[in-house]
């Protein structure tokens, strides 16, 4: 049974449909990326998860159980983390309450999870104490999926995590995605940068116009001429229009109607 | 006296107050309902266009600033355009500021307004006021100079309304909308975003201060009390949240409703026992906050929600 | 346009259904700012109207067992809301005449606007500003609490009579304490006094120290306080003893509350403290009379403006009375007659006599609680002073001003 | 010089304190909640006349009787959130804001019914002042009061610093659809909210009380200072607020000081002008506040 499941999914925000029929699974153990042009709807079919939009048909599993509509609280609870694009972390409290936020809703002491998170961002560690406001844009990353982690999530949702970070940055991105992989978390981000984000993938899917119209292993996604023709260019890789416009519970106006 | 009479004459100076109010209702109308900008310092504007109107009507007096006894015309004017060129000057300093420090800033301008009016002395008569100010026909005889007062007051309350649905069914009106719902594409689209809210802010300011001015003739009296923020400010967005914010009815309907109920509620009270009357006093205030918030609860658009185009 | 009509017609049977009630009152307009920031004096005030009116409802009322009743109307201090309620004790409840308004702001409005064109007789117990002396009233607008330029002056002569020649003096930025505060500092300067230092403070602060700090640098004898005693006077007297900046005290009437020794402690101001008032020599009879009477209904007879509140009201109910009918015409005329001299003298409480002298055609002349009520051509009255000293035992030493 | 300190400076430090500890609540209540709170100096208020019943009814001392004063505070202001400002949890600002402008027309209204106008004191008769050094004067009162403010403040920080909810606080003020992402129990933190702004502002109300009397626009008076003060500390910094307490304190009194020559600086009458300049100054120059808090 596949861990996390959009079955023909439609949605929107108010009236606005962005989603049109949304298939994606994630198993156990894979990674899995979306990618597609600009308002396609893919960091939207993100927060379909979380409860953050308003879903008009087709449902939502993890581990087969019923996910539809669920307020993002009860997502959490049910052990799915998920790190937005931008406003990711609490930037005015210490890069260890951050973390410590993310295990809000584990009972019991988070100490021994605390020193296993420090220990995957070793950068993290010396800078425990600062204010994570102050840290540079890889590091606010880390301290984001660091606070995801801290819940040891059944799946973690990754909305565009190198979106305006330098491609030194980028690769860390990429290589701590690996090693949070490592640790046997499932993992679905969304990617602008889809030769990277590809290369690391198990599967991926390709979303046009708030739907999934191609899907096939990392691999095969890379080689197929007509998506490297589509995405692939490099020139097409514009992460920032979209992160300006899709916060969390906020409604991106453009996405959706900007569609081609 | 005739009850009938009576009640007539009631019914105008209701009508009166409640037009007066929907001009300023309309004129927050302009800055909250179309631009979206969180003006609370409406008392300040207010004071401003009835200090000036009065002083420019009333005959010369040992203890202001007068004598100039200019038309009634040429003092709602002046009003209007020295509210509109100190609206202008805040405008362009403040409009940047968010929703709710836009409208903290605006509360404190408007009490330093108020405070400068209060305190010298010299030009406004400090906290006594400017006491016989003259009344548009008054010099008729009863009710004939009410009836053509309220009659003024409902023109302009009616060529506002007809000119406010001309602009909001204009491309100006539909640019307004525009800003208020989504600023970054409308600046994105190469409108002059400041310079259009600045316009709102710089017209809503001069119909409050035109209501100011009324307010001072109608009353042939103005003080610092009569532009306390509580029935200056306060009261107006009540009637605007209540009518319909972005709908130029609602705005008259929640002025209209509210001024009749802040009014109208006394006659009832007033007819308990004294003591009971004078406690009840205090409760009429809170049945209208009780008011508010169930219109808040029940009807979040207002009465009269916006027409979307 | 259609809305407005609905809601003028809805007002309007809203007022009818309610006015429907007891046709055999003679309804008077009570009008006062029983919200807003003088709250706390006008309850008082209010009482001592309503001790005038059920003193006439209990010795046979107007006319023919008529009731005389009082409607509220809330003026909060505010010309806007002055109007108003103006507007509805004239037109909805048709009152006969007003008792009122409160403050200055809210009386100009009201009679300005409403009760002068309406014609319609008005009486204020507590609106003291001289230019309420100055509207075109048409011998409508009277009120029985004396113009603060007799305050001041009376104040004035208080403290040169008392030897002091420097003071210090604040007022409360409102119309009451700015008003008297301007007269008095001109006629002291005018009886070869000085004022030292001359603020004007906010009222509603918690502390005054530093206002008190440069009143008192030019070394002044005293320090004359035009206040409100709950919004600033207490405050500023507290401010001043703890800070041992000033040790005397003058102040105008609306610092006169049991309050004030209350809160600051009989030790601390007895023998410190002199409140100039408009009231009435506590020797009078009238005023004993309205004094037992108020203070057995539990209020206190001292208390700003009581006096002026009842007497205005007694008068009132007299004028009607006089005039034989509920006609605010006759009302206008009556009023004169019954307030001052020639006449047997009618003293508070006195309405059965009084109604047996009307009835038997003989001219009568109130003297009231807070004075002789003659009213000058303008329709203000002369003022009567008393100071009012602390005494050791925790009471209100009073004596007349000469 | 002297003068300074004990006219200017020691008043300016009390009235200080007060406006901090408002100050503090109105700061987390429009940082959580994001909303300018209107009916906070009525919270204020409400406190300081609990505590005159309480001190009249038990005969203790005001501050024997600040603790429960503030939990009646705390439990009708829960109310009031539960029936008033929750259904609008979801719904643009100007609702709450709207809302809570209803809310302060009707808590004043109910305490004008149930307590009536008239001025009350907690604390009667004068208090001399102390003399330390031989030179400051103060009087034990305002000692009370800059103590009491200096526990309740420490209070908040530990609080705010070192314990879960605290934590989760800040964490909301700083990104309310964060910490829904993040599983943080919103409600409890509104909660938590709640109680520390309601107590308090009931205990600025009981130490204004303790410093001059008890009336009923004795918390309006002061909402625009404390607004003032909120915006110069930076919204939702509790810190900030009592630094923007102190400071408006400070500068009220400190504006009428005779700086040049022997006459005030600034006409008394402005005196309360100064909060308002600050602030609208502070707004258009440094709209973040003095210290670098939510962003406009």
């Amino acid at each position: 049974m596949p861990t996390l499941e959009l079955i023909d999914l439609e949605g929107g925000y108010g009236d606005t449909q962005v989603l049109r029929g949304v298939n994606i699974h994630v198993d156990r153990g894979e990674i899995v990326v979306i990618i597609g042009p600009n308002g396609a709807g893919k960091s939207t079919a993100i927060k379909s998860v979380f409860g953050l939009l308003n879903i008009t048909g087709g449902e939502i599993r993890l581990d087969g159980e019923i996910l539809t509509n669920t307020p993002p609280e009860k997502v959490v609870r049910k052990g799915v983390c998920y790190v937005p694009q931008t406003a990711n972390i609490f930037p005015s409290l210490t890069v260890e309450e951050n973390l410590e936020m993310g295990a809000y809703v584990r009972e019991g002491d988070f100490q021994p999870r605390l020193a296993e998170v420090m220990d995957l961002f070793p950068p993290l560690l010396e800078k425990r104490n600062q204010t994570a406001g102050t840290l540079s844009g890889g590091q606010r990353q880390m301290v984001a999926m660091g606070k995801a982690l801290m819940l040891e999530p059944r799946i973690l949702l990754l909305d565009e995590p190198t979106a305006g970070l330098s491609p030194k940055f980028r690769g860390e991105i990429f290589s701590i995605v690996k090693t949070i992989h490592a640790t046997g978390t499932p993992i679905l981000i969304v990617e602008q940068n889809a030769k990277q984000a590809l290369s690391i993938a198990d599967r991926g899917y390709v979303m046009v116009d708030g739907r999934t119209v191609h899907t096939g292993s990392g691999m095969e996604l890379l080689e197929d001429p007509k998506v490297g023709e589509m995405f692939l260019g490099g020139g097409v890789s514009n992460g920032d229009a979209e992160a300006a416009s899709s916060t969390p519970g906020h409604i991106p106006a453009q996405e959706g109607s900007a569609a081609p | 006296m005739d009850q009938t009479y009576g009640l007539f004459l009631y019914a105008i100076s209701l009508l009166t107050m409640g037009g007066i109010y929907s001009i300023l209702a309309l004129g927050l109308n302009v800055q909250w309902g179309f631009t979206g900008l969180f003006n609370a310092g409406i008392a300040g504007f207010y004071a401003i266009g009835a200090y000036v109107s009065a002083i420019l009507t009333t005959a010369p007096s040992v203890r202001h600033l007068g004598g100039y006894e200019v038309p009634y015309v040429v003092a709602f004017i002046a009003a209007m355009a020295v509210a509109g060129v100190i609206a202008w000057g805040v405008g362009k300093i403040c409009l940047r500021l968010r929703s709710d420090y836009l409208a903290i800033a605006t509360i404190g301008i408007a009490e330093i307004f108020r405070l400068i009016l209060k305190n010298e002395t010299w030009a406004t008569n400090g906290p006594r006021g400017v006491s016989m100010v003259p009344k548009p026909f008054e010099t008729l005889p009863e009710p004939y100079n009410q009836l053509l007062f309220l009659a003024m007051i409902l023109l302009t309350v009616a060529v506002i309304y007809w000119g406010l649905e001309r602009a909001r069914k204009a491309p100006w009106g539909r640019l307004m909308t525009a800003i208020r719902e989504n600023e970054i594409s409308a600046r994105a689209a190469g409108k002059n975003v400041e310079r259009y809210r600045l316009q709102a802010f710089v017209f809503g300011s001069m119909l409050m201060a035109l209501g100011g001015a009324y307010t001072a003739h109608y009353l042939k009296f103005i003080g610092p009390n009569a532009t306390d923020p509580l029935t200056a400010t306060f009261l107006v967005w009540v009637m605007l949240i209540v009518g319909g914010s972005a709908n130029n009815k609602g705005a008259i309907l929640g002025a209209m409703l509210m001024w009749t109920i802040w009014s109208a509620t006394e006659i009832l009270t007033s007819r308990l026992p004294d003591d009971l009357a004078i406690r009840t006093a205090y409760i009429r205030i809170f049945l209208i906050g009780l008011v508010l918030q169930i219109v808040l609860q029940k009807f979040p658009q207002g009465l009269l929600p916006e027409k979307r185009q | 346009m259609k809305i407005l009509r609905k809601l003028a017609l809805g007002a309007a049977a809203v007022a009818l259904m309610a006015s429907s009630a007891q046709a055999a009152d003679i309804k008077v307009g009570s009008v006062g700012a029983v919200t807003g920031p003088i709250a706390e004096l006008v309850a008082a005030i209010m009482s001592g109207r309503n001790l005038a009116a059920s003193h006439v409802n209990a010795q046979g009322g107007l006319f023919k067992g008529d009731t005389y009743k009082l409607v509220l109307g809330d003026s909060a201090c505010d010309p806007k809301a002055g109007v108003d309620a103006g507007n509805k004790v004239v037109n909805v409840d048709q009152v006969v005449a007003i008792v009122g308004a409160s403050c200055s702001g809210g009386t100009a409005g009201m009679v300005q606007a409403v009760t002068i064109p309406a014609g319609v007789v008005t009486i204020s117990d507590s609106a003291t500003a001289p230019s309420i002396t100055d509207l075109k009233d048409n011998d409508l607008v009277y009120r029985v609490a004396p113009s603060d330029a007799y305050q001041g002056a009376a104040m004035a002569a208080l403290i040169r009579s008392r030897g002091i020649s420097k003071v210090a003096m604040t007022y409360a930025n409102d119309d009451y304490n700015s008003g008297i505060a301007a007269v008095f500092e001109r006629e002291f300067k005018a009886l070869g006094g000085t004022i030292t230092a001359n603020q004007v403070h906010e009222p509603d602060k918690p502390s005054y120290r530093s206002e008190l700090s440069t009143l008192a640098r030019g070394n002044a004898e005293a320090l004359v306080v035009f206040a409100y005693y709950g919004s600033s006077g207490i405050a500023i007297i507290k401010n001043s003893l703890e800070t041992g900046l000033f040790g005397e005290f003058f102040a105008a009437d609306g610092m006169f509350d049991d309050s004030v020794i209350e809160q600051i402690g009989v030790a601390n101001i007895a023998g410190k403290l002199s409140i100039t008032q408009s009231a009435s020599d506590p020797e009078d009879v009238s005023y004993k009379i309205f004094a037992k009477a108020f203070t057995a209904g539990g209020g206190n007879p001292n208390a700003p403006y009581v006096t002026h509140a009842y007497d205005a009201s007694f008068l009132m109910a007299l004028a009607i009375e006089k005039a034989g009918s509920a006609d605010r015409s006759k009302i206008r005329a009556a009023l004169r007659a019954v307030a001052s001299a020639p006449g047997e003298i009618i003293r508070p409480g006195e309405w059965e006599k009084a109604k047996a002298l009307i009835a038997a055609g003989k001219d009568i002349n109130y003297e009231g609680a807070s004075g002789n009520v003659d009213f000058d051509k303008n329709g203000d009255v002369g003022g009567l002073y008393t100071v009012n000293t602390v005494s050791a035992d925790g009471t209100w030493k009073n004596t007349i001003l000469r | 010089m002297i003068e300074l300190i004990n006219f200017y400076i020691v008043p300016g430090l009390v009235l200080g304190s007060i406006y901090g500890l408002g100050a503090i609540g109105l700061t987390l209540t429009f940082g959580i909640l994001r909303f300018a709170n209107f009916s906070h100096g009525e919270t204020m208020t409400l406190g300081a006349y609990f505590a005159w019943s309480l001190v009249s009814i038990l005969g203790w001392h005001p501050l024997a009787v600040m603790p429960l004063a503030m939990v009646l505070t705390v439990v009708v202001i829960l109310g009031i959130d539960r029936g008033f400002y929750k259904p609008f949890r979801s719904s643009p600002t100007i609702m709450l804001v709207i809302a809570s402008f209803g809310m302060m027309l009707m808590i004043r209204s109910v305490i004008q019914f149930f307590w009536g106008v008239q001025v009350k004191t907690i604390l009667p008769g004068i208090q001399l002042p102390i003399e330390i050094f031989g030179l400051i004067r103060i009087s034990p009162k305002h000692m009370v009061i800059v103590g009491s403010a200096i526990v309740l403040m420490s209070a908040v920080y530990y609080l705010l610093k070192y314990t879960k909810i605290g934590k989760a606080m800040r964490a909301m003020s700083d990104s309310p659809e964060l910490a829904r992402l993040t599983g943080i129990n919103t409600e409890h933190v509104i909660m938590a909210t709640w109680i520390v702004g309601g107590s308090l502002a009931a205990a600025a109300g009981v130490l204004l009380a303790l410093d001059s009397h008890v009336q009923t626009l004795m918390g309006f008076k002061l909402l625009l200072p404390i607004f003032a003060a909120t915006i110069l500390g930076g919204v939702g910094r509790p810190h900030g607020a009592v630094i923007g307490g102190l400071v408006i304190g400070l500068a009220e009194e400190l504006s009428t000081y005779p700086w040049i020559g022997e006459t005030p600086l600034l006409n008394p009458g402005y005196k309360a002008g100064v909060a308002f300049a600050i602030m609208v100054a502070l707004l258009i120059w440094r709209p973040s506040g003095l210290l670098r808090g939510r962003t406009t």
